[in-house]
C-alpha cells in the first residue's frame, strides 16, 4: 500500500496498536485525581483517573473515553508510562512531550520522550496536536484539581 | 476489492467537457496538496471563487470604492449603484419581489439573529414554542435557544426519521397554536437531505406560524424562488455560492419586515438622530447599520452572474450525477455506513467507518489530496440523534469531478488497510 | 482673489516624492472624474486600498481558501493560519496584550451594537447613566439609545465647547455614581478633533466606570497604543485603514470580555450545543458566531502590512501638514466658515458657505473632479449644536497632495462666484 | 470662470434666481392641506401649503424650509406653476416633471413643462433627483393627506 511519508509517520505500528488495544483503559472507583478532557474541535472526549500514595507518586491511572487514534493511543501510552512515577517527573515528561509535539524541540533531544517519539509526526499537523496532548493536559488538569478541561 | 467497472458506465462516468472548462475558471482547484492532486470535497464548509469573481472585487478597489449612499460625488454614486445593483441581482437570483426585502448582512448566521432579535424579541413569549428541526445547524438553533432565555419561549425539536428525513407526520402533530415559529433548513449541511420547504411554509401559512427558511446550502445548488416556496424569512451566505465571506442575505416578507423593529443601530439606519429621539429608516436600510459590507455585496452579485452564466439545471443534474457515483464508489469501501439517506439530497456523502475515528480519515484523505470535512458539521444534535461522535463528509460542487470520487474512494481504501477494517 | 505666493513657501509646500510614490500604490487615484483628475478626499467616510491589499485578498482566493477552524485539511489549516495571523498583526499593531482580546466583527458599527447588548444588557437599568459625547457618529449614538430603550439607563450627552473640544470640566462635572459607561470617539468624523482618550480613560477608571471609545477615525491616521490609553474598548473598521469593507475590530479588556455572554449565536462560538443545554466557547471565539470574513481579515492583516512598511510618524505629520494647508487656502475662500477648530485635528476640514448648501457645493466640487462629503457626517446631534444642517467636509489620508488642496480651493472659488458670494 | 457643462447646465439662471427670491416662501395659516418633505440624504426640510377651493383648484400654495438651490428653486417654480390649477392637472404635470428628471422623457417632450426644463440637468445627478422632485412629491402627500414624506 502506497502511503504518503506524512501518515506513516503518524500512524506508526504502536499508536495502532495502542488504538486497538488501549492499556489501563478502565474506571478507577476511588481516584485521587480526575479529570475530563474534551476537544471540542473533533468531539474527543476522555476522562483521566489517577491514584497518586502519599509520596505524590502515581500508583495507579486509567482513562475511559472516545477519540480519535492519536488521542487514544497517547491516552493509553501516557498511562503506561507515568505509572510509578513521581508527579514533579510526569510533569517535566508532559512539558517536553509539548515541546516536541508543538515542533520547539526534536524528538531525539530528550531520552526522557523515547517512548513518545512516535507521536512527533503530529508537528507538521498543526490541527492533530491537540489530540496527541489532550490526555497529558487532562491529566495535567487533575493533578491541579480542575475537573474540566478543553483544548482547542 | 475494487468493483468491475463495465465499458458502459464508463463512458457515463467520464467528466463532461464542459465541467473541464469551468475547472480552470477556479484557479485553487489545479493546486496540489501534499504533492498531489487537490480533490476539494469540502464545498458544504465553504466554496472556491471563480477567477471572474475575483476579478471584479478587485476591478472595484481599483476604479469605484468609496462609501455609498451619503455621497455626492461621482465615486460614491458609483458605489452605491454597484452596491444596490447587485441587490438587484440578489433579488432576481431568489425570485424576490421586491429589493427592499434583500437585506444584506454579514452571513447566514447574522441573518438567523436578526430575525431571533428584530421578530422574536417581540412576538414570543412563555407559553409560546418554537420548533426547530433536528437537522439545523448551531446557526439556527443558537439563536433559538437564546431567544429563549431572553424571553421564556420553548423550543421543541421536529424529530428525523433514520435515513435523515423529517417526520413530517410529528411535524403536523407538533403545529398546536402555541407554535410562533417553525425553523428549517431547506437542505441539511450535515446530511444532505432537502426539506420540503414549499409544503412545510404552507402547512406554517394556514396557521399563521413564521417559517425561518435557512438556505446556507441551498443557494448554490438549487433554483430558489422565495415566492414559489412562500417562506416568511430565506437566509443564505456568499461564500457558500461562490462568492466572498462577509456578506449574506436575509429575504423577508414586507409586512414582517415592516413590522420588525431594528437590529443593529448606527449609521444608514436611521433618518434622524436625537438624543431624545430616533427615527428609522425604511427597507431595506432599517436592517443595514453602517458602512454595509460594499465589495463584498459586489462580489456577491458577480458571483451570482457567474452561476447566471451557466445552464444552472445542468450544473444540478450533474451534481446529482456526482452524488450517485459517490453513493456506489463509496459502498464498495468496507465497514463504511452512510449517514443520511433520504431520497432527496443535495450532493453531500456523510458517513462512518467501523473501528475508525473521523479525525483519523480526514488526515489520511489530506496525505492523500482528498480535502474533506469530518466532526460534527456545527450540527452536534445530528450526531447525538445517530449516536455517533462525528462523521466524515465529502460535499460536491459542480466543477468536482468523477475522478475525484475515485481519488476519495482509493485513499478511503487505504484507510480500511492501515486500519485493518473489513466488514 | 488667490493669495500671495512667496517663494519660500511654494517649496515648503511641494509634494514630497515618497508621496507620489505612495499615490502609485493606489490604482483609483489616477482615476479621472468628468475628465479631471480626481481628487479624493472623503476618506473619513472610506479610505482606498493599495494594490498589494487586493493582491494579497485576490492571492487568498486563489490558493488557500477554506473555512477556517474546523477542518483537518491543507487548505483549511492555511485559511485557519493567515486568519489568526492576521489577528496576531491586529493585536500588535494597537498594542493589544492578548490575540483573544482581538474580536472580528463586521465593523465598528458591529463592534459597538455588540458592547451595547453583550455589556450593557446585564450591566445597567434604570438609575444609572451612560454618557455619550456631543460629537458622536450615530454608531456610537444609537446603539446606547437602543441599549436605553430595553434597560432604562439614562443617556446624558457631553457638551463640547465651540472650537470642537469636549468641554472636560462639564465632562468631570457629569461623573457622578450613576454613571456606568463613557462613549467617545477618538477622532471626530465630523469635527476632526482628536480626543484626550487617556485622560478620559483614567478619569472613568478612578471611579470604575467602562470606557468605549471608537476609534474608526483613529487606527489610520494616528498610532494607537490600547494599552498606553488604557481604555475598556476600542473599536474600529478595516475599511477606514486601507484595508475591505466588512471587517472591523472589537478590542476589550480580558475581564469584561471574559464575563460578557455572547451575542450572535452560531457556529464556532459554541463548545457544545444540545437542546438543553450550550457551552459558550472561550475568548475570542465566544464573539465570533458563524463563518468570520475570512478573506476580510487577511485584506485587513495586508493592510497593517501595509501600513506599517512606511514610517507612520512621517505620514501623520505630512497629514498635519495637509491640514494646515487646507486651513490657509480654505481661509481666502469669501464666506467660508470653519465648523470645529479644536487645537488637536485630524486632517479633517468641516466648513460651511454663507447663503449655499453644502449639497450644491458637493456637486459642483463633483463637477471639478473633488470629492468631497455634504451632510451631516452621520453626527446630526453636531449639527443640531451648531444650528446648522449640515457641512461640507474635506477629509485628507497621506497619499492626498497640496495640488489636491489648491484644487478644492480652486472649486470652491468657482461655487462662490457662481452663487455670488462675498465675505 | 470656467464651469462644466454639467454644473451650467444643473445651475441655471433661473434655478440661481429663485434659489435667492424663493416665490411663495411663507407659511398659510388656514391651509385645506399640508405636508411635511424631509430629504435625509441632504437634510433638507420643507413644508407646503395649500388652499383648494370647491373645485379641487389651487387657490393658494406656499412652503417653507431649508434645503439646497436645486430643492429651493423646485419648491419656488413649483408654487408659481400649480397655482390657479386643478389638482387632477397639477398630479399629470408632477408625472411628467418626474419622467424628465429621472431622464424617462426628454424636456421638450411636453410642452405642460416647458418651465421646468431647467430641472432637466438633474437626470445626470441620480443624487440630486431628489433635490429637484422633494416638494413636487410632498404636495403629492399633501394632496393624499399624507403629513410627511420622505424621499431617499
Ligand atoms: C467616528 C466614526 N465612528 C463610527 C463609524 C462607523 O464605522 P462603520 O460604518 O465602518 O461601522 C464611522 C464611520 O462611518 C466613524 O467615522
Ligand atoms: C445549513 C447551514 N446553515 C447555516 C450555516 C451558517 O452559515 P455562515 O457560517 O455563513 O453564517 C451553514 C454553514 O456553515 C450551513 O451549512
Amino acid at each position: 500500500m502506497l502511503l504518503t511519508n506524512r501518515t506513516k509517520n503518524l500512524y506508526q505500528e504502536v499508536i495502532l496498536d495502542h488504538n486497538k488495544n488501549p492499556r489501563n483503559f478502565r474506571v478507577i472507583e476511588h481516584p485521587s485525581h480526575t479529570a475530563k478532557g474534551h476537544n471540542p474541535l473533533c468531539g474527543d472526549k476522555l476522562d483521566v483517573y489517577l491514584v497518586l500514595d502519599e509520596n505524590q507518586t502515581v500508583q495507579d491511572v486509567s482513562f475511559v473515553g472516545d477519540g480519535c487514534a492519536i488521542s487514544k493511543a497517547s491516552a493509553s501510552i501516557m498511562t503506561t508510562i507515568v505509572k510509578d512515577k513521581h508527579i514533579d517527573e510526569v510533569r517535566t515528561i508532559f512539558r517536553g512531550f509539548h515541546d516536541m509535539a508543538t515542533g520547539k524541540i526534536e524528538a531525539d533531544e530528550d531520552p526522557k520522550l523515547r517512548r513518545l517519539r512516535a507521536f512527533s509526526g503530529v508537528r507538521d499537523l498543526p490541527a492533530r496536536v491537540k489530540c496527541a496532548t489532550l490526555a497529558w493536559h487532562t491529566l495535567d488538569a487533575a493533578l491541579k484539581d480542575e475537573e474540566i478541561i478543553t483544548t482547542e | 476489492m475494487s468493483a468491475p467497472v463495465t465499458k458502459q458506465r464508463a463512458t457515463h462516468y467520464e467528466t463532461p467537457g464542459r465541467i473541464l472548462d469551468i475547472r480552470r475558471e477556479f484557479p485553487i482547484l489545479s493546486r496540489k496538496v501534499q504533492e498531489k492532486p487537490l480533490a476539494y470535497l469540502d464545498n458544504a464548509a465553504s466554496t472556491q471563487m471563480p477567477s471572474k469573481v475575483m476579478e471584479t472585487i478587485t476591478a472595484y478597489h481599483e476604479f469605484h470604492h468609496s462609501n455609498v449612499h451619503r455621497g455626492v460625488h461621482q465615486l460614491s454614486q458609483e458605489a452605491s449603484d454597484l452596491y444596490e445593483g447587485a441587490r438587484e441581482k440578489v433579488r432576481r437570483f431568489i425570485h424576490a419581489r421586491d429589493t427592499r426585502q434583500v437585506i444584506y448582512t454579514s452571513g447566514t448566521t447574522a441573518a438567523l439573529n436578526l430575525i431571533a432579535h428584530s421578530w422574536g424579541n417581540s412576538r414570543v413569549g412563555k407559553g409560546d414554542t418554537i420548533l426547530v428541526s433536528n437537522m439545523e445547524h448551531h446557526a439556527n438553533i443558537v439563536p433559538w435557544y437564546m431567544l429563549a432565555k431572553r424571553t421564556g419561549v420553548q423550543i421543541k425539536v421536529i424529530p428525523i426519521l433514520d435515513d435523515g428525513t423529517l417526520d413530517m407526520d410529528a411535524f403536523e402533530a407538533m403545529l398546536d397554536p402555541s407554535v410562533k415559529a417553525v425553523c428549517v433548513n431547506h437542505v441539511s449541511n450535515a446530511l444532505g437531505t432537502v426539506n420540503p420547504v414549499r409544503t412545510i411554509a404552507g402547512m406554517c401559512r394556514e396557521r399563521g406560524i413564521v417559517s425561518v427558511i435557512d438556505g446556507a446550502q441551498a443557494v448554490g445548488h438549487l433554483k430558489v424562488d422565495v415566492q414559489e416556496l412562500d417562506v416568511d424569512f430565506y437566509a443564505f451566505s456568499g461564500h457558500k455560492m461562490h462568492g466572498p465571506t462577509g456578506i449574506g442575505i436575509l429575504y423577508g416578507k414586507l409586512p414582517l419586515l415592516n413590522e420588525m423593529e431594528p437590529f443593529l443601530g448606527g449609521g444608514d439606519m436611521i433618518l434622524s438622530v436625537s438624543f431624545d429621539n430616533i427615527t428609522w429608516n425604511d427597507l431595506p436600510f432599517k436592517f443595514e447599520a453602517g458602512t454595509p459590507p460594499i465589495a463584498q455585496a459586489v462580489g456577491l452579485g458577480a458571483a451570482i452572474d457567474y452561476l447566471n452564466g451557466h445552464d444552472r439545471t445542468f450544473l444540478y443534474d450533474y451534481e446529482q450525477q456526482l452524488l450517485s457515483y459517490a453513493n456506489e464508489r463509496l459502498a464498495e469501501v468496507p465497514g463504511l455506513t452512510f449517514i443520511g439517506t433520504a431520497p432527496q439530497k443535495a450532493a453531500i456523502v456523510s458517513f462512518v467507518m467501523k473501528d475508525v475515528h473521523p479525525h483519523d480519515i480526514g488526515t489520511i484523505l489530506d496525505g492523500e489530496g482528498v480535502a474533506v470535512r469530518t466532526g460534527q458539521h456545527c450540527a452536534e444534535p445530528v450526531m447525538d440523534r445517530y449516536g455517533i461522535s462525528s462523521t466524515t463528509r465529502a460535499s460536491m460542487a459542480f466543477y468536482n469531478t468523477f475522478e475525484e470520487i475515485d481519488q476519495l474512494r482509493d485513499a478511503l481504501l487505504k484507510v480500511t488497510e492501515l486500519f485493518d477494517v473489513t466488514d
